[in-house]
């Protein structure tokens, strides 16, 4: 039995509910007739369109690419024409710039993609294939890798973890992906070791994913890379609990892993890295978890980014009546959304179509104190002061509304039913833009 | 020794100034919206109750007294008092700037607070000697501080209550001093003056 | 596909089934052991005081919550605080107070205790501390005179407490420590308040509330062992004036004050540190009273001062964050 | 000026304890029996009346920069004069108003109103500006008083209300029962406020309304 | 410069008129507040002495309490023919509930009980302060050292506890018989020495007992 680790402050044990999509196996989604491919699906500057309408465009395509030190490109997933170029409305109620590409089902690919090439000879040829991919991480961020991959001249990485917790309920991608492609997932986290000169990786999965672990131990060859099982425990995810957990260092406040010389990169991530550098291959596609009672085929779809929710829920036979909320992520961390015309976009981990059942919606009530926000709070924050001063805009007392990490872990405990989490998420929001004005 | 413990202990908490002496009843609902600024008058009031006890003491025994003028006290001790603070405020921006910018702003709010006077006629009329004037006019400032700064924690606490609106302001600060000292009648008997 | 209409809101989308109606009626479920000894000695009488103590407590409640204009006035009363409120002062009785006494309790309580500040959650203190020591202060005489259990004499007695401080240590030496702790009844004397006569009965429900995680365990833990080790010391310096520390731990309201009272989420501390200070702040207090104190027993004015302390523990014992 | 106007001024509109939040310290203090709070609040009346006419007959003379100790002297000799007074010819009463007499001298109504008021305007408006500030510190110290007397002793200005059977709410004389009642007068005060304030408003409105359907039925006619 | 001297020249003469004005109504206040600092004792004694009349003096002396180096006040009230008619001691004890009592005690001339009068406390309300009652007072009334026992019932002794505040009704025995044995000691054989120079009541109290 292997040692099982993990983070110490908070945490909370919500009912998994993994089971539902945990055993599909992966189907694959062929592109539909049309796909909306926004230009803003990471963290940074926004990337700017390179098309026009009426333009024809090919697979891997770029098609979107951003100016600045930090931001992402994006490609297309099938050969055809663009039809527009139009504003949609996102569940974090930004206006996206959204690409319409309407597939020619010809399947014609941009030249020298998609095929196997020399490896990179340096680290910057590596960051600046994974550049050009358009990858970011996967888990829910968006933070461009190839940034996050290149820290500071000063500092130092000696480990690399891979993030393969997948705490958030429902969630099964990770997983998935972890089975169906453990040779490619290792070989690429074998060459991000190389690049980076790195000589030590943890993968570190939860325990509800033992299936995923020990094939993961048994097909392992590298002797630098030690999948590490974690007690089941939300937010097991995040990034500093998660290196909390596995190497015992403390991330200092507000500051970036790299200060403790560990970097973090999703599973998924990982995968898409191993694909642009070995073969050439941008990101175009994504494994999404659909799931939920609302959803009458629970599975994991490996499918082109820029498919409509509607188009990927009837690929898994369609939403049933019993829906009533749907969620873009997980149910801690997700956003509800009510328009199926969205797209996925590389950040969509999963797509929830949660009935009533599954849905706590109480009312909010008043605060008893009973401290239990307190306790589970991973980041040691006092929730339920931070609500109360957020919503009252008194930034002299809200500070600490910076450390958020905004795993709703105190929302879910919360015996008042009070959405903790999302008043000291607006509180974050108005504490910065007050900050910034400030200076 | 033991007494003037016994008359420490008596003045701080168990006739607390404010709580069961019903003095200086203004400040304390009016200075007590924040913590900081309770404890900065709470402060600021030791240091005038000790000065202005001791220095109308002083008075009392030396001038009042011999010349048979006991009548004049109260003229007198308020125009000391009055003057005191004046002074204080003169000299403190001077000497100690830093002090004055800790306590200067509630300088001017003490010379209507009546525990200062009331302090110093107390004195008199319990016939205190200087030792126990001191450590009386001492202990009593603590209580207030005391007194002031629990009470500023819980109505910054009170402003996220839903206070029904009729209660709003001075009527829940006044109930919330009540239960106050409702609290601190377990302390009743723990000296015996 | 269904044409379904969605719902937008906030994550997270689940959420932990305790809710604050559960843990109230959980508290109540704890006092249950309390509540069945307390009828047992006292029969009728306890009936009447427990009964018309929550019956009133509940009128209250819902009187006020009407005056306050609240929209859900049946659901708001019986979500189990001024149940347990009203549970609370009638354990916080004596057997034989009379209706209307526990009616100006139950006013006291739920007007003073609660109502003014905005009702529940807005609280600085104990609503049923509050109406007893108001009933304690008011009516010294009915709240300070007890009947034995199980006895059909009118006399009345004093606690044991009380005749440790009227007539000294040698009064109780003889006292039987075992049939305190139970509860049962020790001859010529009084009860006290029904909810305290019964330490054994109190710890049961006390420690189910532990194993139910409705309350941590350092809170009584500390309180009553702080008691222990100042009566302790007390006791130990000089033996002929201050009774033996398990004297104090098994009479008056301690038991009952360290697990239901002091233990009170919305009145207490909020951080785990700031629950020990103020338990250790309580038994410290309550030593104080008991030993030197004019009242005999000093528990709910104990916690009742500590929970003018409340926000400032809470202030000062600021949590530290994760990588500060 | 308006003589019942300036008295219902002070009394009721501009009450100094109940809207001005003025005094508070002699009113808790003072109002254990109905009897000290009458005393007292003559004893305040007597020196508001005294201080105010000669502070308003002094108001030419008085220089700017020496303003306030010429006021706190002008009061303390009026507080001085009470304290005398009542030691020599209301012995009890002076007992059991104990500090609470000089403390007149820095009660904030005393010296509010000759900043306020006694120092701007004439003698008769003054006079009559302190007899109704002193009324309604008088008047609202009785009520608590007697509401306190009443509870907390079973007894009105001494006189035995309810029998032997009667157990008083002791906690009424005691300072927590004086801060709470005199809280809740607070509050009753402010609830009058706002309902009369509701009721303004929704007069005012009602009018509007009336003029509005009366213009629009002339533009109409 | 002329501004500022007026200034001061103003502030120096209302002085002036405060302190003529106080010190003329502190003329004619002086005899009276004299009376009333006495009238409290006097009223005291008044009470705990039964069927005193105008014509009768007091005559008032400071004597040690037996068992306690304390001293304190006693006043023997005096008939019109120079006999005396009772005594009082203003007796304490330390053993209250809240501290010290102190209680004025009026005897006759056999040292039975005429009248008590607790006059400073600071015992718990609704329970000490019954003592101030008649029904609690009455008991004491015609009850001498000899006929009666100073100590609760519950103590074997005679007086009928306040309920719930026996610590009280001790604290008041203990006066009570604390009182009773000075004045024995003290008058009881040395009656005929008082007679020589009774006073006049007026003169006779001087303020407290330090």
């Amino acid at each position: 039995m292997a040692e099982k680790v993990t983070f110490r402050k908070g945490g909370v044990h919500p009912e998994e509910r993994k089971a539902l999509s945990e055993t599909a196996p992966l189907k694959k989604m062929a592109a539909p007739e049309m796909l909306y491919m926004a230009v803003n699906q990471h963290i940074g500057a926004i990337a700017k369109s390179l098309v026009k309408a009426g333009d024809k465009v090919l697979r891997n395509q770029l098609i979107a690419e951003g100016e600045g030190a930090v931001t992402s490109r994006v490609h297309s997933p099938v050969s055809g024409e663009i039809v527009e170029i139009k504003q949609m409305v996102f569940p974090n109620e930004a206006k996206v710039e959204v690409i319409v590409i309407k597939n020619d089902g010809k399947n014609e690919k941009a030249e020298s993609t998609e095929q196997e090439r020399n490896l990179p000879s340096s680290k910057e040829e590596f960051l600046e294939i994974i550049k050009n991919a358009g990858i970011i991480g996967m888990g829910g961020a968006g933070f461009p890798t190839y940034v996050k991959m290149n820290p500071p001249k000063d500092k130092t990485l000696d480990t690399f973890i891979i993030n393969a917790a997948e705490c958030e309920p429902y969630l099964t991608t990770d997983n998935r992906l972890m089975l169906d492609y453990t040779k490619e997932f290792l070989e690429g986290a074998g060459m991000i070791l190389d690049m980076l000169q790195i000589k030590k990786c943890f993968i570190g999965i939860e325990e509800n994913k033992r299936e995923a672990f020990e094939k993961i131990k048994s097909e392992n060859k590298d002797a630098r890379i030690e999948p590490k099982l974690l007690k089941t425990k939300y937010p097991q995810g995040a990034e500093k609990q998660l290196i909390y957990a596995l190497t015992g260092r403390v991330v200092p406040i507000r500051k970036l892993p790299f200060e403790v010389k560990v970097i973090v990169q999703n599973v998924a991530t990982v995968k898409a890295v191993y694909d642009a550098v070995k073969f050439n291959k941008p990101l175009t596609e994504r494994i999404v978890t659909l799931s939920g009672k609302g959803i009458n085929e629970p599975s994991n779809v490996l499918a082109p980014l820029g498919v409509t929710v509607s188009a990927i829920a009837d690929f898994c036979g369609g939403i049933n009546e019993k829906a009533k909320y749907m969620v873009n992520g997980g149910p801690m961390m997700g956003k509800a959304f009510d328009n199926t015309n969205l797209p996925v976009t590389k950040t969509t981990s999963g797509l929830l179509f949660l009935a009533e059942e599954e849905v706590s919606s109480e009312e909010e009530n008043v605060c008893i104190r009973c401290g239990r926000c307190i306790y589970v709070c991973p980041m040691g924050l006092n929730p339920t002061f931070l609500k109360e001063e957020s919503d009252r805009r008194n930034y002299e007392k809200m500070d600490d509304v910076l450390d958020c990490i905004e795993c709703g872990s105190c929302s879910f405990v919360c015996p008042s039913s009070r959405q903790l989490a999302s008043s000291i998420a607006k509180g974050k929001q108005r504490y910065a833009k007050h900050i910034k004005k400030g200076k | 020794m033991v007494k003037l413990i016994i008359l420490a202990i008596d003045s701080m908490l168990i006739s607390n100034i404010v709580l069961m002496r019903f003095l200086g009843i203004c400040p304390y609902i009016g200075v007590s919206k924040k913590q900081e600024t309770a404890a900065g008058m709470g402060f600021a009031v030791i240091f005038v109750m000790v000065m202005a006890t001791l220095i109308s003491f002083f008075i009392q025994k030396g001038i009042l007294d011999p010349l048979n003028l006991g009548y004049l006290q109260t003229i007198v001790f308020i125009l000391v008092i009055a003057a005191l603070v004046q002074m204080l405020e003169v000299t403190m921006k001077k000497i100690a700037p830093a002090l004055f910018d800790a306590l200067g702003i509630y300088l001017p709010l003490i010379t209507t607070n009546c525990t200062i006077l009331g302090v110093a006629i107390l004195t008199i009329q319990k016939n205190f000697n200087l030792v126990e004037a001191l450590v009386f006019s001492f202990s009593t400032g603590i209580g207030y501080l005391i007194a002031i700064y629990i009470f500023a924690g819980i109505r910054e606490r009170l402003e996220w209550s839903d206070i029904p609106k009729p209660f709003q302001g001075a009527a829940i600060g006044i109930i919330t001093a009540g239960l106050l000292s409702l609290a601190f009648f377990g302390f009743t008997g723990l000296v015996k003056l | 596909m269904a044409d379904n209409k969605f719902i937008v809101k906030p994550a997270p989308f689940l959420k932990k089934p305790t809710d604050v109606k559960m843990i109230m009626w959980t508290v109540v479920l704890a006092l249950i052991p309390t509540t069945v000894w307390a009828i047992y000695l006292y029969r009728l009488n306890a009936v009447i005081v427990i009964l018309s103590t929550i019956l009133f407590t509940e009128l209250f409640e819902m009187l006020f919550l009407k005056i306050r204009g609240s929209k859900k006035v049946i659901a708001t009363s019986f979500d189990g605080s001024a149940f347990v409120t009203g549970l609370l002062l009638a354990l916080n009785l004596p057997s034989s107070a009379p209706w209307w006494l526990c009616a100006a309790g139950a006013f006291v309580a739920m007007l003073f205790g609660k109502h003014i500040f905005g009702g529940l959650g807005h609280n600085p203190f104990n609503p049923a501390l509050i109406a007893r020591v108001f009933l304690l202060l008011s009516f010294p005489t009915l709240m300070t005179t007890w009947k034995q259990g199980m006895s059909v004499d009118a006399m009345t007695y004093a606690t044991p407490l009380g005749i440790l401080k009227t007539d000294g240590i040698e009064a109780v030496k003889s006292m039987d420590l075992w049939r305190l702790f139970a509860g049962l009844p020790v001859s010529g004397v009084g009860g006290g308040s029904i909810g305290e006569i019964s330490e054994l009965a109190v710890l049961i429900g006390g420690l189910l509330l532990i194993v139910l995680r409705v309350i941590p365990f350092f809170i009584p833990l500390v309180f009553i062992l702080t008691v222990y080790v100042f009566t302790w010391i007390f006791n130990a310096a000089n033996p002929s004036v201050y009774a033996s520390p398990m004297f104090h731990m098994v009479t008056g309201g301690l038991f009952l004050g360290a697990f239901f009272m002091a233990t009170d989420m919305v009145t207490t501390p909020i951080t785990p540190k700031g629950k020990i200070i103020f338990a250790f702040g309580c038994g410290l207090i309550t030593s104080l009273i008991r030993l030197f104190g004019a009242y005999p027993e000093g528990v709910s004015f104990a916690i009742l001062i500590m929970e003018t302390l409340t926000p400032t523990i809470d202030k000062v014992t600021k949590l530290k964050k994760f990588g500060a | 000026m308006n003589v019942l106007k300036k008295l219902f001024n002070g009394i009721w509109t501009s009450n100094p304890v109940l809207i001005l939040l003025l005094g508070f310290c002699p009113t808790l203090a003072v109002s254990t029996t109905l009897k000290d709070a009458i005393g007292m609040g003559f004893s305040a009346l007597f020196v508001l009346v005294g201080s105010n006419l000669v502070i308003s007959a002094l108001r030419k003379f008085t220089p700017q920069k020496m303003r306030i100790p010429i006021f706190i002297i002008v009061i303390a000799t009026f507080v001085t004069i009470v304290d005398l007074l009542l030691y020599a010819y209301f012995f009890p009463l002076h007992k059991s108003l104990g500090v609470f007499i000089p403390l007149i001298v820095v009660n904030c109504i005393v010296f509010g109103r000759a900043e306020a008021f006694a120092s701007k305007n004439s003698i008769i408006d003054s006079l009559w500006d302190g007899i109704g500030m002193g009324l309604g510190f008088t008047l609202t110290i009785s009520v608590l008083a007697s509401i306190r007397e009443i509870l907390g002793n079973g007894t009105l200005l001494g006189i035995e209300l309810f029998g032997k059977s009667y157990s008083p709410v002791i906690v009424a004389i005691l300072p927590p029962g004086a801060f709470m009642t005199l809280g809740l007068m607070l509050a009753g005060m402010n609830k009058i406020n706002i309902n009369m304030e509701a009721k303004r408003k929704a007069r005012e409105k009602a009018e509007k309304e009336k003029s509005k359907q009366l213009k629009a039925s002339v533009a109409n006619g | 410069m002329k501004d500022n001297i007026m200034q001061v020249v103003k502030l120096f003469i209302v002085c002036v008129i405060a302190a003529a004005v106080l010190a003329w109504v502190y003329g004619f206040t002086k005899e009276p507040i004299e009376k009333s600092k006495k009238s409290e004792t006097l009223d005291a004694i008044k009470i705990v002495v039964s069927g005193m009349t105008d014509q009768m003096t007091i005559k008032d002396s400071v004597i040690s309490l037996k068992d306690d180096t304390a001293k304190v006040q006693s006043f023997i009230v005096m008939n019109p023919d120079s006999t005396v008619y009772a005594y009082t001691i203003k007796t304490y004890t330390s053993l209250g509930y809240g501290g010290n009592i102190t209680m004025m005690v009026g005897v006759d001339t056999s040292f039975e009980i005429t009248g008590i009068q607790p006059l400073e406390y600071s015992e718990t309300p609704g329970l000490g302060t019954k003592m101030t009652r008649e029904e609690f007072k009455s008991q004491f009334l015609g009850k001498s050292l000899d006929n009666f026992k100073f100590k609760a019932q519950k103590d074997g002794g005679d007086i009928v506890a306040i309920t719930a505040a026996t610590i009280t009704s001790r604290a008041v025995g203990d006066a009570l018989e604390r009182g009773l044995n000075t004045l024995i000691s003290n008058f009881k054989t040395q009656s005929d020495t008082i007679k020589s120079d009774s006073v006049a009541i007026d003169s006779a109290i001087t303020g407290e007992a330090k």
